[in-house]
């Protein structure tokens, strides 16, 4: 394999990752660009069928009236991020959420369920103060995603499917994006598209923990990538845990997926090793409490227990009566079972599990960043969460921003032509990418579980300063050990053992940053909990931090959130509005 | 399980299997146990997976002869014995060992109309729909298939038909034209009309047999046949 | 042996019936012309037309005959079957019930036909 | 290689048929009781208008309806398409046709 073998292809938009920000953008590129334009969509799997927009269970959040406004939802997510979000962006998911669920119903045609008389059923996840969360049953994104998938399928857009980004190569002066370099994965090839405008939406991903409950395509390989293009990256620490990840040993993938957040709701009930209800040690809300809280708890009791048979907590449905649980979690009774745990009557064993990134590559809130020609929307983009995603925000926000970028490169690229890469950029990425292919082979495996242990120990639910420099001690050894492992270069095409490889590689290298980031924040603010640090700080002094790969390695800085519609303390509802509008239980 | 140790036959080609000793788990999918072989065995065996509950459709595979999700399919579900043979999914071209091209699929999957055609746009309100009235009932009733393509790998019509559409893409026509927002009507009874349509159906119910979500794409396209005879004597073709 | 296991791992009632019909269809393809050579011979040659009729008393091909009468039947109800399957928006138990009357009707109806003869 | 105007064909055909199956099992059984002859058959439905319309119309059906069944299997397990496909349903159709036509002719007219 040498650079020269590089296969060179043009196109005018393209498009990494078919998640709900990618397939979006493809749509409305389609419709705002100009006639001619080429659109061109990569995907490290199959079209639709690979990232997490498919894996939303709960639900959409769009304030649809019924005493719910835009202004409310924009304070609950205020609030949700601990005054941490961008509030420019956080306004725009929740006003463009409204336009774009219209859009799924009517020009997409997904379902959404329906109250008797026809009008949407909408829901409250925790940490809302309405119901406000639209679903199709808990398959929510599949019927978001099977949609915009067939939609996209038929509109004719070029499609790359197995086709690993690999890096942004910019023109030589470093200003913009010339184009991206992938590989085929079907192939083993490479493959440089140079485009006038590319949208990152590779979702982001913290599969560096030991429990995850992301799809396994999803590695972190965007903002590797953007780390070693020089993109700012912020709120790198703050990583969202879901309480309840299945728990069925070492040797399953199953271990990490989520048993869903209605179990809690319904009423199922959180048993530690010795056999008690705990969470009403740690809120008044017990089970019910927010996510975050939640997974504290659970990982305060794991670490009270030295049995090593039970390293987790277990979820108990069964005072609800087995038929009852049966018929209203068939999907997670099912899926208990195909692993060996009875939900309905017996108990299943439940850890924490890491579950979305709300840190991300610096954009505006028209999703350009600060290399021209790239765009950024998904979970690949930072801000419009802060310290904490709202249940029901993540879906929201990577349609409402997909296709607001769609819509921005369709007009962009009216002024824009095609650039000429850097090609040492170029043949530094091409090296960086078959390097494991001269080395001697060795398992790659070994390494993953080493990092995902480490992760889950000492920057996971609870984080202290000590823990973390031993984290970032272990991540370089990581690190580098990787760079000893070989991978066979038999063949090349579809070697997944390559791409475990090259995954490792983009889980190392955000890893660092998620450590020291989190080393940065001293104070608690949602998702990130430092130890040595619980107290959340004044909201009005809040910053947020910016990760950034300098000579120096990865260095973060600080800056102040500024707050550009509320201030903390005030709030953009009417005097008289009230606390909340859901019901109490 | 009888032994710790399964005997795994991985079929790589359509003459060349290989046979490897795995070590049995609690817990363990056949995904799981294809895993095990790609990341210590042999680090050329390719295959597909995504989402690892369900919920993707790219991981399936024929064991021991019959079309599954490996990654819901717990492995002493289909154990004889310690054995199992795990193939690529039937009916479509192979990649790579257990990865097949899926294009044929979603092809047809566009061919039989399956995209949403609507007349109302993103400034229009919501629709109201009855969530109980017989059509939508009848258009939820398949709404949920993930696309995996085992039904269309356990088809024996596809199998000997290329150009058959296949269950999943029909029961998608189904949906949307029992769907009241689908304007497509007549653009989908076209579809599903032609030499590769819903009449090359045999009802011989393997789609239904082996969904793993079990959908009946089998009584679809019985609903498809209907509206088509419907509309073969109301307008004459 | 791997053709063997493909189609075991298929074998479910749907299925049966589906492969039942299709062999009976063909079985009667291929006999139907020579049931009609048959009987042209009432034209060109009665005599050896009485020929074959006496052989229909003799084990053999009564046997033959009643397979022959069988497959009609099998594959006749099949294919009522299949188009109610079809058309009628019946239950699927509904179908089997009807079905099973069928069959079961049929089934009395031979036993009075086999005793006629 | 079913398009819709096949499949009515051989759908109706076969509702076509069924009755007429039913009636001539029925006449058998009839008939057959004392053993069967040339001219016993012939005696009965020879220059009856009826029975040839009777077994005219299974005829065309049953060659109508044994075509395009046989037709769907030379494709699915013959692998025959295209021109092949078509002469392939054609000689089948005609064939059963010529032979049955030659049959009620024999017993009914001539
Ligand atoms: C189990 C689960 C349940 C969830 N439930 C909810 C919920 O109920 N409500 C809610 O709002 N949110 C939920 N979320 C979060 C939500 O799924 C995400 O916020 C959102 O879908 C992210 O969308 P995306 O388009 O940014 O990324 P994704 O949908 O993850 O798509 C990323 C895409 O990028 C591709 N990709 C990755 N790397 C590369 C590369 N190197 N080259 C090319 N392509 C690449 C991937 O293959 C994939 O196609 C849930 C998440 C999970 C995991
Ligand atoms: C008596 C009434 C009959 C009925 C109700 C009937 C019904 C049917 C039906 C509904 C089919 C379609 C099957 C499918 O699509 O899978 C069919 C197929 C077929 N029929 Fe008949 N049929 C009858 C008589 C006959 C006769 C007399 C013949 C002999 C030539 C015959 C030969 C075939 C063949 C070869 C097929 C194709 C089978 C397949 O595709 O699997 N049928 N029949
Ligand atoms: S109908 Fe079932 S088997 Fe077929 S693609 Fe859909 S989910 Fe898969
Ligand atoms: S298995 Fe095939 S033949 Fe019809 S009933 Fe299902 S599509
Ligand atoms: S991996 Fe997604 S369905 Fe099996």
């Amino acid at each position: 394999m040498q650079l020269s073998d590089i296969e060179r292809h043009d196109t005018d938009i393209l498009i990494l990752g078919t998640g709900g920000a990618g397939l979006f953008a493809a749509l409305h590129a389609q419709q705002s660009a100009p006639e001619g334009t080429k659109i061109t969509i990569a995907v490290k799997g199959l079209i639709g069928k690979c990232g997490c927009t498919r894996m939303v269970q709960g639900g959409y959040n769009v304030a649809l009236g019924g005493g719910d406004t835009v202004e409310r939802h924009f304070m609950d997510t205020i609030n949700g991020g601990k005054w941490l979000p961008n509030q420019d962006m956080a306004w725009r998911l929740c006003e463009q959420a409204v336009v774009r669920i219209r859009e799924l119903e009517n020009e997409v045609g997904c379902f959404f369920d329906r109250n008797s008389d026809g009008s949407l059923h909408q829901k409250a996840f925790a940490g809302q103060t309405a119901d406000r969360t639209v679903h199709k049953g808990d398959l929510t994104g599949i019927e978001i995603i099977n949609r915009l998938m067939e939609k996209v399928l038929a509109s004719g857009v070029e499609k790359l499917q197995e086709h690993r980004a690999v890096g942004l190569i910019p023109t030589k002066d470093g200003s913009a994006l010339a184009g991206v370099l992938m590989i085929d994965m079907r192939t083993g090839g490479f493959k440089f598209v140079r485009a006038k405008t590319v949208l990152m939406a590779t979702g982001g991903g913290p599969t560096m923990y030991k429990y995850h409950t992301p799809s396994g395509d999803k590695t972190m390989d965007g903002l590797a990538m953007a780390l070693r293009a020089g993109l700012k990256l912020r709120d790198m620490e703050m990583v969202q845990f879901h309480p309840t990840g299945l728990l069925a040993g070492d040797h399953t993938r199953m271990t990490g997926t989520v048993l869903e957040e209605g179990l809690r709701g319904a009423g199922g009930q959180l048993i530690n090793h010795s056999g008690a209800r705990f969470m009403f040690d740690y809120d008044g809300k017990g089970e019910r409490a927010t996510r975050d809280v939640v997974s504290r708890g659970i990982d305060a009791e794991m670490r009270k227990n030295n049995n090593p048979e039970q390293e987790g907590v277990f979820i108990s449905m069964s005072h609800l009566g087995p038929d009852f649980v049966r018929k209203k979690f068939k999907g997670m009774v099912n899926r208990c079972a195909d692993s060996g745990f009875d939900l309905a009557e017996g108990k299943v064993e439940v850890v924490p599990t890491a579950h979305y990134f709300m840190g991300g590559i610096v954009v505006d809130v028209d999703t350009r960043t600060a290399m021209e020609g790239l765009y950024v929307a998904g979970e690949d983009a930072g801000g419009a969460h802060g310290s904490n995603r709202l249940g029901g925000n993540g879906v929201a926000n990577s349609t409402v921003y997909g296709g607001i970028a769609g819509d921005t490169m369709g007009a962009d690229i009216v002024s824009m032509s095609l650039r000429e890469p850097d090609e040492a950029v170029l043949a530094a990425e091409f090296d960086r990418a078959i390097y494991p292919l001269s080395r001697k082979p060795n398992l790659v495996l070994p390494l993953r579980k080493q990092l995902q242990d480490l992760m889950w120990e000492e920057v996971g639910v609870m984080r202290t300063e000590a823990g973390i420099k031993r984290g970032l001690t272990g991540i370089a050894e990581v690190s580098d050990a990787l760079m000893d492992v070989g991978v066979d270069n038999g063949t090349l095409a579809f070697n997944l053992t390559w791409h475990d490889w090259l995954n490792l590689r983009s889980l190392c290298d955000i890893s660092e940053v998620i450590a020291k980031a989190g080393n940065a924040r001293e104070n608690s603010r949602g998702a990130h909990f430092r130890e040595d640090f619980p107290e959340p700080g004044t909201m009005e002094d809040s910053e947020f931090t910016v990760a950034q790969q300098t000579s120096e390695g990865v260095t973060v800085t600080r800056e102040p959130v500024e707050f550009s519609i509320v201030r903390p303390g005030e709030t953009v509802l009417p005097a008289d509005a009230p606390e909340t509008l859901v019901a109490t239980q | 399980m009888t032994s710790s140790v399964l005997k795994v036959t991985i079929e790589r080609s359509s003459d060349a299997q290989d046979v490897f000793e795995v070590p049995a788990f609690e817990s363990q999918t056949v995904l799981d146990v294809v895993s095990w072989v790609q990341q210590n065995a042999d680090p050329t065996l390719s295959y597909r997976f995504a989402c690892r509950v369900g919920m993707c459709g790219s991981c399936a595979m024929m064991v021991n002869g019959v079309p599954r999700w490996t990654c819901r399919t717990h492995i002493n579900k289909v154990l004889d014995g310690n054995e199992v043979t795990i193939g690529p999914l039937r009916n479509l071209p192979v990649i790579k060992d257990l990865a097949v091209d899926m294009d044929p699929f979603f092809d047809k999957w566009v061919a039989a109309e399956g995209v949403h055609h609507g007349a109302l746009t993103r400034d229009d309100p919501i629709a109201p729909v009855d969530e109980d009235s017989s059509d939508r009932v009848e258009a939820n009733a398949g709404i949920e298939c993930i696309n995996c393509s085992v039904c269309y790998a356990a088809c024996d019509t596809v199998a000997g038909n290329a150009d058959y559409l296949g269950p999943a893409a029909l029961q998608r026509a189904w949906t949307l034209l029992n769907d009241a927002k689908d304007e497509g009507r007549n653009a989908i009874l076209e579809a599903v009309s032609g030499s590769g349509g819903c009449h090359n159906c045999h009802s011989m119910g393997s789609c239904a047999a082996y969904c793993p979500n079990d959908l009946d794409p089998m009584s679809a396209i019985a609903g498809l046949k209907r509206g088509t005879a419907k509309s073969y004597f109301k307008r004459g073709r | 042996m791997r053709a063997a296991a493909g189609i075991t791992s298929r074998a479910h009632p749907l299925w049966l019936a589906y492969i039942l019909h299709r062999l009976s269809g063909i079985v009667l393809a291929l006999f139907l012309p020579l049931h009609f050579w048959v009987l042209a011979l009432a034209m060109t040659d009665p005599v050896r037309l009485d020929g074959f009729l006496h052989l229909t008393e003799t084990g053999v091909v009564k046997l033959a005959e009643f397979g022959l009468v069988f497959l009609l039947a099998v594959h006749m109800f099949g294919g009522l079957r299949l188009m109610a399957m079809e058309w009628l928006p019946w239950t699927p138990s509904q179908k089997t019930l009807a079905a099973s009357a069928a069959a079961i009707s049929f089934l009395i109806a031979m036993l009075f036909f086999l005793k006629a003869i | 290689m079913l398009n819709l105007r096949l499949y009515m064909l051989q759908r109706i055909t076969a509702l076509l048929m069924a009755p007429l199956v039913l009636g001539h099992l029925t006449v058998m059984i009839y008939a057959i009781q004392g053993g069967l002859s040339a001219a016993e058959i012939l005696g009965r439905i020879q220059g009856s208008a009826l029975w040839f319309i009777f077994y005219g119309t299974f005829v065309i059906a049953v060659a109508i309806h044994g075509a395009i069944g046989l037709r769907a299997i030379a494709h699915e397990w013959g692998g025959l398409k295209g021109g092949a496909l078509e002469v392939s349903m054609w000689v089948a159709g005609l064939g059963l046709f010529a032979l049955g036509a030659r049959a009620v002719w024999a017993v009914t007219i001539a």
